[in-house]
């Protein structure tokens, strides 16, 4: 039984970090219909550039998030300015081809400025198994998750406050209902692009930092964005809770079907199962957790 | 056959159909007939339930209640194709044509229902394929001859202008050779020329093909003009039914609706 | 400017909806017809056909495929991948059990079972669409790959994983294997791309291709005219499969010879496909064939430059040359979001109304 | 069968039908651009169609001498009824398709006529409003059943109907149709062809089969013309050039007449047929040509200035060119590259790739205008001839194509000038009399036969004929020099942004214009300047247009003062009117020939303001109708402009 509750535990703390990178899509697509493809490699990329910070110019890790987070807000105006601006109105599937564009450019460009070798990245956060989990429920988790599980808990917190106090914020919210309307009240379609994107910049970092201390930056990070695309289908494109919660259940069901229906067909599903998860809830509700339901009108 | 065609046979019968989305009512309790030949306008304000009316006709939509008898039998549940395989076809109030097709291969599309032949002689593109291809092209020519489309024949619909793409939807909806034609505001954003264009096609559809013909308009001149009946809808509810003259001095229509300047 | 219609008018309507209704455009297609099966053989040397041509040709085949899915039908699929691997083990199964059908049989038969499997993955695009589907076609890319590396019997039980194309024969000319004549490959693969092509724009021209672009343009207004949605979107997954699974066959038997899954058919063969035919035009089978030489072409042509030419170390050049790739699909999509097919259409319609601008 | 036989036995169209549907079965007799693809009818089938359409008529009572009135666009079963009524010994009637209902009032009336056949449900519900003013039409047949099946007026029929009633009559009596083209002969009245006019009523020309037949075999010898040309039928079948053109040049070549799909795709339609024979109006031939230059002014620039070298190159070495004679190997070289670049091209989208001889005729055509077309390699030929001629008198023959004049007299054809100046001829192929009018025939033809065209000519040394204007609107100005408005309204013409020019200037000591602009050269012009304008009377109102309408006219003027008999022509104010001149409210012809007279009458009083030089301004009120039918009032406050005129230089001729 124990074990079974690590299991879960494990597969909540994986959860969370999809969820991460969930976040990073959904806030994208919600403001601008974009299917940005690219966050995965801007996970990689923020976790690179911050690795890099520290280790080639040796900046205490403070202020190598900061320049990160910098370098993140240059990137999304660079992307305003050289991609999306050029293609508005186009169809969202060019958007989609763009980004994935974008994330052969990133993985290039990445990889030219700090090397393609695996890097160790340590930002001080604690590792190893959680003592206190340990003797007093016989579970084994690492304090990395939990820390990462507060993190997002706190990432979504402050998102929720940014959408629903700031007047950025709301803007945000009406540009995700309705473009004309956003822009008839005076908000500028670019300003918000930059905005969004580079708010799912941080978010791709805080990702890349979790998954980076986890296990290194390397090119497979980038593939973690594969991972959260079932998460996307499951809870809604459009929907932050869908985000969360599509994230746990996609981590807790990833990792007890690996452990318990993995060795039958000889493992390794954890590449495939979430999709198909997601799939088959998808069958029987084609809008996700939490989108909205779609009248069709004629 | 005269303009007032239409036989005492009745085609469509709606009966006490009511549907809701969440907690609105759009059609509520609704019943009337529409007799074979004829030319029934559906008239009512905007948002009286008139574009869900044909929706429901056509099985776009599912009532909650009553029955739709069509070719006397009754149903209450279909789906779009099955309403179009017994002979019902429509135009949309929003143009909804394939923008990214000519004006033939839209009405071509429009023959889907007359073609059988199987994907491996499509691919070959020979015997049965090329035949059946080659017999609905004129089928559809004669069409595109009616509706005076000639010269925009291989133009993408896309760029032609609204009234055109009108025509060009009149035109697909005909080509499935339908029994009963459900016309969805066919003059919306027209001039009075092409108003007066559009009229006499649809009055020529109904005469030389014998189709008849369900539409909803706003214009009362031309309704008035071409249609034999007319049933008037509001706020989802059937207040009136009758011939023109009898719907323009009906008491209970012009309060609710001709009475109302919405010009 | 070169094109003369004058005088060239149609008495049936087979002459008017012939496949190349203008006589100049008949020429340039025999020309390009002349050139595939006689020039080229004569011509072209061992490189240029391993390299470029038999990959162009496969990959032609593969764009095809995906084009009638996602640029006729509007599906968005990234399993490719997937759906070429299936091609793949389904030919060496074949080679293996059943030689004596002999080949092109035998690739025809993988076809049909691709086309088998897509239509499978296919089902869910009846209840979701969009973005939606696009991801959920994901799952068949990883779910088949995982498949064929789990499951020992699609590989004869070879511990490397690795399937090889056992020896065959067309006509008594080896076809597959590091022996054949590359000359033999190129004029099989062309042949068979070539027919592909022609049923392919039979399709699109027929009564099915009309259906798929009405779901693609106004899917409630198709099934309202009586086009059934799951019918006509199945039978694109089937023939798309089909189409993609020959690709799959003769990337692996033809081209590869040797082939291990993870690597040959991962989910970059996804959106490379997807590419293509983004960058190619999508709805147009011409585009198909435009945007694999753009995307074969390319990065050998800048390996060239970079390796051949500054010397640049091959691991730098190899983040060059992704980063140019990124860059130039960036900057296509932002110059010519419907692609080379487009730009060629409009081409020739500046040449068909010569001097007129319009 | 000998040549003389031949003359002997086919003296009547019907008897040609015959004979080519015999000696050329198989070959295409007839074309319709009809659902999306050209139908044709071999010269067998199209024999069938008539007969079966002949024989239903004979089962309605239709017989010798009885008219078939003809009203509607080019379509195979129009000219078809053409033949089947002179089978039967009818005469044809064709009237043009936009006549008003008073017009065709006149015409039926006039002819008598019982039977009728019209294209659609709009002309029988003309007919029918014919009927209602009291005439008697006792049979409408139809082509095109559209809009028609609630008509019950028990005696219009279809097309089919008549023709299923034909083929019943003909199983009992097989010979019928036969028999009754045997019995007629070369004398017979062929066709009753209302001419328009450019005053007063129309009047019936009686044209022979015999008369029409020797027009029309001159011409064919002349041009060559065999079972393997083609030509578009897209003229009024009413108009004498038509009839010609698309039926009697066409019994006697056997060549095939292809009818377009409708007007608006004309162009295309020409395109896709390519004729290898073709007629134009100088009118066509100059909005095509102002088509042109707009379409280019929005090309490219280098397209565009590249285009432009090759038309001016063209304009310098392109007839030397096509008359064989020297040139530099340079300039062939040149001319070579825009035959590539430009004028294939051209040709091309123009449908003229494969037209050996373009015929224009109708008006007399600007000099520059014929040159223009020359050199991009057009073959173009003047002709000239009118109704009564049957129609055709002079042509230019191949190698003697000069802009002009209008050529040589056909063979057998006599064309001199009488003391007057005026051209008067003889020719077996002229018109018999005006129907029902001995005056109007009195008046045209002299005592010895000749018959008077009414235009003013002369001959040149090289025995080729010259056309200065219509006779009675040659004028004389105060000073007593020559005035010949047509002349300087076609060099004014030339600009593609003027459409219509009236000028005035007999017993006047100063000459004035009366301008139209062309409202899609000039509306393209203004767009391109960003010049807003809401109508035609705003953007002709505009003083930029002015301006060019101003240095248009002045160019002229040089123009005309090097010559010194015309130097006083000048024009030395215009006018831009407010309203196109239109045929509607009869200021021009349906053929769109200029009405002087109606003008004259019509705007009196800003005509008397172009000589009053203290009227700067006029306030003009004009009667219009519609298109629909309805009548108005347009009215514009005009400005009236002066223009600089020129010294006569020294050179003449």
């Amino acid at each position: 039984m124990n074990f079974f509750i690590e299991v879960v535990l494990n597969g909540l703390m994986a959860g969370v970090m999809y969820s991460l990178v969930a976040l990073g899509f959904v806030l994208i697509f919600k403001a601008s219909g974009v299917f940005n493809f690219a966050q995965g490699v801007m996970a990689l990329f923020a976790a690179l550039t911050l690795v890099g910070f520290m280790d080639e110019f040796g900046m205490p890790v403070w202020l190598a998030i900061a320049g990160t987070i910098l370098v993140m807000i240059a990137l999304a105006w660079l992307i305003e300015r050289l991609m999306l601006r050029h293609l508005v109105n186009q169809d969202p599937i060019i958007l989609f081809m763009a980004t994935i564009g974008l994330a052969y450019v990133l993985e290039g460009l990445g990889d030219i400025l700090w090397g393609s070798d695996v890097k160790l990245l340590d930002i001080g956060i604690p590792h190893g198994a959680s003592d206190y989990m340990l003797d007093t429920f016989d579970i084994y988790i690492d304090k990395l998750e939990i820390f990462a599980a507060v993190t997002a808990a706190v990432m979504v917190a402050v998102l929720a406050l940014f959408f629903q106090k700031t007047r950025t914020g709301r803007a945000l919210r009406a540009v995700a209902d309705d473009h004309q309307a956003a822009l008839s009240v005076g908000i500028s379609l670019r300003t918000i692009w930059i905005i969004v994107w580079s708010v799912s910049g941080v978010v791709a970092l805080v990702a890349g930092i979790m998954w980076g201390s986890k296990s290194g930056v390397q090119f497979s990070l980038s593939l973690i964005a594969l991972k959260a695309l079932p998460v996307l289908i499951l809870g809604g494109f459009t929907s932050v809770p869908g985000a969360i919660i599509g994230g746990l259940i996609i981590g807790v069901g990833e990792k007890v079907a690996e452990v318990y229906v993995g060795p039958m067909v000889g493992g390794a599903i954890e590449n495939w199962f979430a999709y198909m998860l997601a799939l088959a809830f998808l069958l029987f509700r084609p809008q996700g957790l939490f989108g909205e339901r779609i009248i069709e009108r004629v | 056959m005269t303009i007032n065609g239409a036989s005492s046979e009745i085609l469509l019968k709606v009966e006490d159909v009511s549907l809701a989305f969440g907690g609105i009512k759009a059609l509520d309790s609704v019943s009337f007939d529409t007799r074979k030949g004829e030319i029934l306008a559906i008239i009512g304000p905007n948002g009286a339930g008139k574009s869900s009316m044909l929706n429901v006709i056509n099985g776009f939509y599912h009532p909650q209640q009553g029955t739709i008898t069509y070719k006397g039998q009754t149903r209450k549940q279909m789906r779009p194709y099955q309403a179009a395989s017994q002979g019902i076809a429509r135009t949309f109030q929003n143009i909804a044509l394939f923008k990214g097709m000519s004006t033939l291969d839209n009405i071509m599309t429009g023959r889907n229902l007359k073609m059988k032949t199987n994907l491996f002689w499509q691919a070959l593109y020979i015997g049965p394929a090329r035949a059946e291809e080659l017999k609905n092209r004129e089928a559809v020519e004669k069409i595109i001859d009616f509706l005076d489309i000639q010269a925009i024949r291989q133009k993408a619909v896309g760029k032609l202008p609204y009234g055109l793409q009108k025509r060009v939807e009149l035109g697909r909806a005909l080509a499935a050779e339908p029994d009963l034609l459900l016309l969805d505001e066919p003059m919306a954003g027209m001039n009075s020329e092409e108003k007066e264009d559009m009229s006499r096609f649809i009055i020529d559809v109904n005469m030389e093909y014998g189709t008849t013909i369900i539409l909803i308009e706003h214009d009362m001149s031309v309704v008035m003009d071409i249609s034999d009946r007319v049933v008037v809808l509001d706020y989802g509810r059937h207040i009136a039914d009758g011939e023109p003259h009898e719907i323009r001095a009906n008491k209970e229509v012009i309060d609710a609706y001709l009475g109302v300047s919405h010009e | 400017m070169f094109y003369r219609e004058t005088g060239q008018y149609k008495t049936t309507y087979s002459a008017d909806q012939a496949l190349f209704p203008i006589a100049q455009d008949r020429y340039v297609i025999y020309a390009v017809l002349f050139g595939t099966f006689v020039v080229v053989p004569m011509v072209a040397n061992e490189y240029w056909i391993n390299a470029i041509l038999l990959p162009f040709l496969i990959y032609s085949l593969a764009a095809l495929g995906l084009n009638i899915l996602t640029g006729y039908c509007g599906q968005v699929s990234l399993g490719t991948g997937g759906f070429m691997a299936v091609g793949a083990f389904s030919v060496y199964k074949l080679m293996v059990a059943f030689p004596e059908l002999g080949f092109i049989t035998l690739v025809l038969i993988s076809g049909l079972i691709t086309a088998a499997v897509g239509t499978f993955f296919g089902l869910p695009s009846l209840r979701i669409k969009g973005f939606y589907l696009a991801v959920a076609t994901l799952a068949s890319q990883f779910f088949l790959v995982w498949l064929f590396n789990k499951v020992g019997w699609f590989v004869n039980y070879n511990a490397t994983g690795m399937i090889t194309s056992p020896p065959m024969t067309i006509f008594g000319v080896l076809i597959t294997g590091p022996s054949a004549p590359p000359a033999a490959k190129y004029l099989l693969c062309a042949s068979i791309v070539a027919i592909s092509a022609l049923a392919a724009k039979n399709l699109a021209r027929g009564r099915l291709g009309r259906n798929w672009m009405a779901i693609r343009d106004m899917d409630i207004a198709a099934e309202l005219i009586g086009v059934r949605p799951l019918r006509a979107k199945l039978s694109a997954f089937a023939v798309s499969s089909f189409f993609i699974g020959m690709a799959g066959a003769l990337y692996f038997a033809v081209w590869l010879g040797s082939a291990e899954p993870t690597e040959a058919f991962d989910i970059n063969q996804s959106f490379l496909v997807l590419f293509m035919i983004i960058i190619g035009g999508l709805g147009s089978v011409l585009g198909s064939f435009l945007g694999a030489a753009f995307l074969v072409l390319l990065p050998i042509l800048l390996k060239n430059i970079l390796v051949d030419g500054f010397g640049t170390n091959i691991a730098l050049a190899a983040h060059i040359e992704i980063m140019t790739i990124g860059v130039l699909i960036i900057a296509f999509l932002i110059i010519e979001p419907h692609g080379l097919a487009r730009l060629w259409r409009i081409a020739k319609e500046k040449l068909r109304l010569w001097p007129f601008p319009y | 069968m000998s040549d003389s036989d031949k003359q002997q036995d086919l003296d009547t169209f019907p008897k040609l039908l015959q004979h080519n549907a015999t000696r050329f079965a198989n070959v295409p007799s007839i074309r319709e651009k009809e659902y999306g693809i050209w139908q044709t009818w071999t010269w067998a089938e199209a024999a069938e169609e008539i007969k079966a359409f002949a024989n239903g008529l004979a089962t309605h009572g239709f017989g010798r001498g009885d008219k078939l009135f003809i009203i509607g666009s080019n379509r195979p079963r129009m000219y078809w009824a053409m033949c089947a009524a002179q089978s039967l010994g009818g005469i044809p009637v064709p009237t043009y398709q936009d006549a008003v209902v008073e017009e065709l009032t006149y015409v039926v009336d006039h002819a008598e006529v019982k039977y009728a056949i019209a294209e659609d449900q709009e002309q029988v519900d003309k007919l029918l409003q014919v009927n209602e003013l009291g005439a008697s039409i006792e049979m409408i047949i139809y082509d095109d059943s559209r809009g028609l099946g609630d008509y019950d007026a028990e005696y219009i029929f279809s097309f089919e109907n008549i023709q299923a009633s034909g083929v019943e009559f003909c199983n009992k009596s097989p010979t019928f149709f036969e028999d009754q083209i045997a019995l007629g002969s070369g004398d017979d009245v062929a066709v009753l062809l209302y001419t328009s006019g450019t005053t007063g009523q129309p009047k019936g020309v009686i044209l022979s089969h015999a008369g029409l037949i020797f027009g029309s075999e001159r011409v064919a010898t002349l041009e060559s013309l065999t079972e393997k040309d083609s030509v578009m039928a897209y003229l009024p079948m009413a108009w004498v050039v038509d009839h010609f053109l698309c039926y009697t040049l066409a019994y006697c070549a056997a060549y095939c007449v292809c009818c377009p799909e409708n007007q608006d795709t004309l162009l295309q339609d020409k395109k896709e047929i390519g004729p290898s024979f073709h007629f134009t109006s100088p009118r066509v031939l100059e909005a095509q040509r102002t088509d042109i230059l707009t379409r280019m002014e929005d090309a490219a620039g280098i397209k565009r200035k590249l285009f432009n070298y090759f038309i001016d190159h063209a304009s310098r070495v392109g007839i030397s060119i096509h008359s064989g004679e020297k040139v530099s190997l340079i300039d062939r070289l040149l001319y070579f590259l825009g035959e590539i670049y430009a004028y294939g091209p051209l040709r091309n989208n123009l449908g003229y790739s494969k037209t050996r001889i373009t015929w224009t005729a109708g008006e007399a055509i600007g000099p520059d205008m014929f040159d223009f077309y020359r050199s991009i390699g057009i073959n173009l030929k003047q002709v000239y001839g009118q109704t009564e001629a049957g129609p055709f008198l002079t042509a230019h023959q191949s190698g003697g194509v000069r802009s002009d004049t209008v050529g040589v007299p056909l063979a057998d054809v006599d064309v001199k000038i009488d003391e007057h100046g005026e051209v008067i001829f003889r020719s077996p192929g002229a018109f018999r009399e005006y129907y029902k009018d001995p005056e109007a025939t009195r008046k045209s033809k002299n005592a010895d036969g000749w018959i008077l065209t009414g235009d003013a000519g002369l001959f040149d040394h090289d025995g080729q004929l010259k056309i200065i204007d219509r006779i009675k609107d040659v004028g004389t100005m105060s000073n007593g020099s020559l005035f010949a408005p047509k002349f300087i309204e076609n060099k004014l013409k030339f600009f593609a942004h003027i459409l219509e020019v009236v000028t005035f200037g007999d017993q006047r000591d100063r000459v004035t214009a009366l301008i139209n602009i062309d409202l899609v050269a000039v509306g393209s012009w203004a767009e391109r300047r960003n010049i807003a304008y809401a109508s035609y009377q705003d953007l002709a109102s505009r003083p930029e247009v002015y301006s060019m309408v101003q240095e248009s006219i002045e160019q002229v003027n040089i123009d005309l003062s090097r010559d010194e008999s015309l130097a006083n022509s000048q024009i030395t104010r215009f006018v831009i009117l407010h309203k196109e001149l239109d045929a509607d409210d009869g200021e021009l012809t349906r053929t769109r020939k200029v009405r002087r007279r109606i003008i004259h009458e019509r705007y009196a009083e800003l005509i008397e303001a172009l000589y009053n030089p203290e009227i700067s301004r006029i306030q003009v009120e004009t009667d219009v109708v519609f298109e629909d039918g309805r009548k108005g009032i347009i009215s514009g406050n005009l400005k009236i402009r002066d223009v600089k005129i020129f010294q006569t230089t020294q050179k003449t001729g």
